[in-house]
């Protein structure tokens, strides 16, 4: 798959992104300015993490609203595959193409920290190399992750099973303590009805390497490369 | 409106009556209001380092792999591959005392900017910090405050933080100290360095725009101001991480052409130290034309510009054919760029403004004949050298150890670095807590560095050559054992008020120590920063020497943590005779802050240090911890802690107290697991190098000579719980 | 002409900061604080002098930036 | 009794929340948008029915915990 990686002014996990995409596909990913506008030859456009506009405002506001964001909604409408990571997500979240939005971490502070997501679909390009229900370890590193949407989105989301991943002890049970940032039903990431547009917290990108610690999030690259 | 200009208004602006004599005379005539301020803060402490100039010098600053020492923005060091680290540690004590959140946020946002004018891309930060007692209402507060504006500013603008360290002392109630560092990597090839050059070359001013903030503190008496000037002049910067991240990029994009003549960033005194020093540096004259400044505030004088401490702007020295370049860079970004002035060849500092000249100051004198004190020092009566078997133990081992390890300054601070993005970069090979120095890896190569900030305030108070000494080698230590070959440091000394001679005295022996210690261990300073003045209510800190310390390893995949695997052999390597004094047992346990901190023996250090260092990059070690803060025992549980296994001690020499022996402070040791100790200690002992097996792990609990028996849970509950109660409890 | 936005979070999502802060005036001893919820304001200085023009403006502001609408509500007032 | 308590960076403070709002309103197409600061909004329920009290206790709130009066001043206003 031919990857981009989208540039907003304040991001800062491209690097990190590039370099697990890259290690997959043996393929370095083209980086797109936020001001560019052509997104053609992409098969995959991927929005890091960081702090887009320095998160002034409300995560992922002002970049939500850029020129870039209508031909990522295009992409998306075309069937095309769309992966957003942490600031990313939020970005995804205020521009629409993901509902809800994601609040403030209920203990108010920044989280940076392993966690473990459980698997709720492996069906999904994304998902397709990690079993249904299987954990795996991503780092979180985020201030305003607390997924919240209302109880009629959410239970849209569950019976279309939307939900990606959610957060959950290393066995893979989901409680309250493992729910690091208070998201409601402890929704970590979610995908569009087409499965083709993820968006998620935690960064399975720092874990690609057993020398950084573990590579629990290769399989998804490995996967997006293979798709 | 400006206030006249005599002796009452420059005592006012902090210059001495002799230094004021000093302006007249270079002047030749009463100088302005601006070039008083220009005066002034150039020949502050901060700027002009007065007071600890002399003794600076004493320290080793050269060797084969350092490419530029002190006197440049930061440090750079020669690491492998074409490359070189930058790299410096600053303080930002007092505005982290009025504002925690910003006082920490700029300095970590000052630093970066060190770093990242040298052409460098900042790749970690790290921070000593000291707080006063937790007892102290004000503590948490700052604490709270401290941490947040520490990863508000790192977190933001993408720089992992990777390491630090924490001491709480009441000495640092009304004063604590905040000491932020940043390490950048560059071509080695392309440094850039302030020294301006070429006459007519343009000056052009990048990034934020200028307000008010920080002005020089002691104008703020200055009638210059209506009443309503405190409102007008808030003394604390905000910091705007947004804003330094793209000066990051757009700097770092420009410095890829060859567009830049010298850069500099603007820090204390703003725009007076950066051009002064520029033009300084490159012995030519510089003109600026104020009314070009970006200003963000209306009405501001000439002075206000000069000495302005907004945050977020560098200056630089272009050539001329490529200004366009340079400005379009900073336009993509949305950053401020403007051409506010030029070289000259007069060897003058003239700023206009509004049509008038409002300041004209030869630059040679203005450094040449700044003030240089040789400041009357008294040295600490050193304190006598406690006999352990005298001072009885009351508690036992078991106990001890886990009052010891639930201590404020021994227990966990997880609390801290959860706060902290340590992984963003994607080349964080040992996270805070996972080793006695931060490893990151550079990226696409093999090759990693490795980070560590340390000090022991009260060695320092108690002796302060043994003291400083004691905080280099401890930085080499932590270095040695990850694997790394410690290449050079940075320093931040904090210290109380100079003008007493037993601060100066402090100050004096420090560096002492520290000079000794770089020597034998060919670990020269760098970069560094001093601050004085550390004192509320006549009552200074503690002496504390922050050293910063870098080390490489070519294979990043050779590094060790402090984790404890199973069923191998712990071994204790350097000479343990028990020393007691100002040994946290004593303090915590005893409840006595006495007696001589413990002696570094230098050329045991270096011998002991070697020999781990080849052992682990022989590839026989599998987990390396130093021996510090608590002794051995406590160093044990820590290295349990990180991995969950146990370990069962073997009993101690007989000729050592228990509690000394365990809990002693006795320098130069590290603890290392290997799968076969026997063989290890006999290539020890080839090496002429003390070692003894002192425990073998497995199981989940650790097991006491004296048959007390702790799980490895418990002790991690009690490690664990001391901040997160603190600051999130009530 | 300055318009003011207030935008708070709407009712139903849970406002964790706010809980924070009616935690912490109970801690410093305040007595009688029911509940707290904690918003955003942004003073907009705008060059239109037309008041229904300015609160017009205000309000279209606030839809495409100053608020999510998912989550919050918000007032604008004029002043000056 | 409703207080609210209205808290900005004061006048020469860097506030860069209202210079990037600034900067993304101009981006969205809106003209003549001069001056842009962001604060915070701090709604409480109290207890207390006087105004005056109310109004004080607001206050010392403020003051004690809701500012941070180095970089920031607040105003309160009462309402129902
Ligand atoms: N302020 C801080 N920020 C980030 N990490 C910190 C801080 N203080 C301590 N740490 C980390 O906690 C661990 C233990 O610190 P410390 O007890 O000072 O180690 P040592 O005694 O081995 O030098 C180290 O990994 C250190 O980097
Ligand atoms: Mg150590």
């Amino acid at each position: 798959m031919k990857a981009g990686i989208v540039i907003f002014p304040g991001i800062n996990r491209e690097r990190d992104m590039a370099i697990a995409l890259a290690q997959s596909s043996g393929e370095a990913p083209r980086m797109v300015w936020h001001k560019e506008t052509d997104l053609s030859g992409l098969d995959l456009v991927v929005i890091p993490g960081g702090f887009s506009f320095g998160d002034y405002l409300r995560c992922g506001a002002m970049a939500a609203r850029s020129p870039v964001m209508q031909a990522v909604h295009d992409h998306a409408a075309r069937g095309g595959y769309v992966l957003g990571v942490c600031n990313g997500f939020q970005i995804l979240v205020e521009a629409g193409l993901l509902p809800g939005a994601l609040l403030r971490n209920a203990s108010l502070r920044f989280l940076s920290m392993d966690c473990h997501l459980r698997v709720e679909r492996s069906d999904t390009v994304f998902a397709s190399r990690y079993q249904r229900n299987q954990t795996f370890r991503a780092v979180m590193a985020h201030g305003d992750g607390n997924y919240f949407a209302d109880d009629a989105t959410l239970d849209r989301l569950e019976g279309e099973g939307l939900v990606a991943f959610r957060y959950a002890t290393p066995q893979g049970e989901v409680t309250p303590e493992a729910n690091l940032n208070g998201s409601v039903r402890s929704i970590a990431g979610i995908y569009t009805p087409n499965l083709r547009v993820l968006g998620l917290m935690p960064h399975p990108e720092d874990l690609v390497d057993p020398l950084m610690g573990g590579a629990d999030g290769k399989p998804l690259f490995d996967a997006l490369a293979a798709a | 409106m400006a206030r006249e200009v005599n002796q009452q208004l420059a005592r006012e602006f902090g210059l001495s009556a002799e230094e004021y004599g000093r302006v007249l005379e270079i002047m030749g005539r009463t100088p302005s209001f601006t070039e008083l301020g220009i005066f002034s803060v150039m020949w502050s402490e901060h700027c002009s380092y007065k007071s600890s100039r002399v003794w600076l010098k004493q320290l080793p600053t050269k060797a084969p792999w350092v490419i530029h020492g002190p006197g440049e923005n930061a440090g750079v060091v020669d690491i492998g591959d074409g490359l070189a680290a930058v790299f410096k540690m600053e303080s930002h004590n007092h505005p982290s005392f009025i504002e925690p959140y910003q006082g920490a946020a700029t300095g970590v946002g000052g630093i970066l900017r060190d770093v990242f004018t040298m052409g460098a891309r900042p790749v970690a930060n790290l921070n000593a910090l000291r707080f006063g007692r937790p007892e102290n209402p004000r503590t948490k507060r700052v604490v709270d405050g401290v941490v947040r504006g520490i990863g508000g500013y790192g977190n933001c603008v993408g720089v992992p933080t990777v390491g630090g360290e924490i001491n709480f002392h009441r000495a640092y109630d009304g004063n604590p100290l905040v000491n932020a560092m940043t390490v950048g990597i560059a071509s080695k090839d392309r440094i850039f360095l302030s020294a301006a050059a070429g006459i007519g070359n343009p000056v052009v001013y990048v990034g934020s725009k200028t307000g008010r903030d920080g002005i020089h503190g002691a104008t703020m008496a200055s009638a210059e101001f209506g009443a309503d000037s405190e409102e007008k002049r808030p003394t604390v910067q905000v910091g705007d991480p947004f804003t330094e991240k793209l000066l990051i990029e757009a700097c770092l994009e420009l410095m890829a052409t060859d567009a830049i003549v010298a850069i500099q960033d603007m820090g204390a005194a703003g725009l007076t130290s950066s051009s002064v020093e520029m033009a300084g540096k490159g012995g030519v004259g510089i003109e600026l034309d104020i009314d070009q400044v970006p200003a963000r505030e209306t009405g501001m004088s000439a002075y206000e510009f000069m000495l302005s401490e907004s945050q977020e702007r560098m200056l630089m020295v272009l050539r001329p054919d490529r200004e366009d370049v340079a400005r379009a860079i900073f336009e993509k970004w949305d950053l401020d760029f403007a051409v506010i002035g030029h070289l000259t060849d007069t060897g003058r500092i003239t700023v206009k403004h509004q049509g008038r000249i409002e300041a004209d100051i030869p630059l040679a004198p203005l450094a040449d004949q700044a003030p240089l004190y040789h400041r009357p020092t008294a040295e600490t009566p050193k304190g006598e050298k406690l006999n352990p078997a005298r001072i009885e133990d009351r508690v036992g081992l078991t106990r001890a150890l886990q009052t010891l390890i639930a201590c404020p300054d021994l227990c966990s601070r997880r609390w801290v670095w959860d706060q902290y993005d340590s992984s963003v970069g994607g080349q964080t090979v040992k996270r805070p807590g996972a080793a006695d120095a931060a490893v990151v890896k550079l990226e696409g190569l093999k090759r990693a560095i490795a980070l560590t900030t340390d000090c022991t305030p009260r060695y320092c108070a108690a002796d302060p050559e043994a003291g400083g000494m004691q905080a280099v080698a401890e930085a080499w230590r932590n270095l040695t054992a990850v694997g790394a070959r410690p290449l050079a440091i940075t320093d931040n000394m904090n210290f109380g008020n100079p003008e007493k001679p037993e601060i100066m005295g402090q100050f004096a022996a420090a560096i002492r120590g520290m000079a000794a210690a770089c020597e034998a261990l060919d670990f020269p300073v760098v970069s560094g920063n001093v601050s004085l003045y550390n004192e509320t209510e006549g009552r200074g800190i503690l002496p504390t020497p922050a050293i910063g310390g870098l080390g490489v390893l070519e294979d990043a995949a050779q590094a060790v943590g402090l984790a404890l695997p199973p069923w191998l052999d712990l071994v204790l390597l350097g000479t343990t005779k028990g020393w007691i004094g100002q040994s946290l047992w004593l303090r915590e346990i005893a409840g006595r802050e006495d007696g001589a901190p413990p002696p570094v023996d230098l050329a045991a250090e270096r011998a002991v240090g070697d020999f781990v260092r080849n052992q682990i990059l022989a590839g026989t070690v599998r987990a390396c911890h130093d021996v510090s803060d608590g002794g051995v025992l406590v160093a044990i549980a820590e290295m349990c802690i990180a991995s969950g296994v146990g370990a069962r001690l073997a009993t101690h020499p007989r000729d050592i107290p228990g509690h000394a022996f365990w809990f002693g402070e006795d320098q130069g040791r590290y603890l290392v697991a290997v799968p076969d100790g026997a063989a290890f200690i006999r290539a020890a002992e080839v090496a002429s190098v003390p070692a003894m097996r002192i425990a073998t792990s497995g199981g989940q609990d650790l097991t006491l000579p004296d048959g007390g028996t702790i799980s490895v849970k418990a002790l991690r509950d009690a490690h664990e719980r001391f901040f997160p109660a603190w600051m999130e409890g009530g | 002409m300055k318009a003011t936005v207030t935008v708070m979070l709407k009712a139903g999502v849970l406002d964790p900061q706010g809980k924070a802060i009616a935690h912490a005036l109970g801690t410093l001893g305040f007595k009688g604080v029911e509940d707290v919820r904690a918003g955003k304001v942004i003073e907009l200085e705008l060059a239109e002098t037309d008041p229904d023009r300015a609160r017009a403006a205000a309000e279209e502001m606030a839809r495409k930036l100053l608020a999510n609408t998912v989550i919050e509500s918000f007032r604008v007032s004029l002043d000056g």
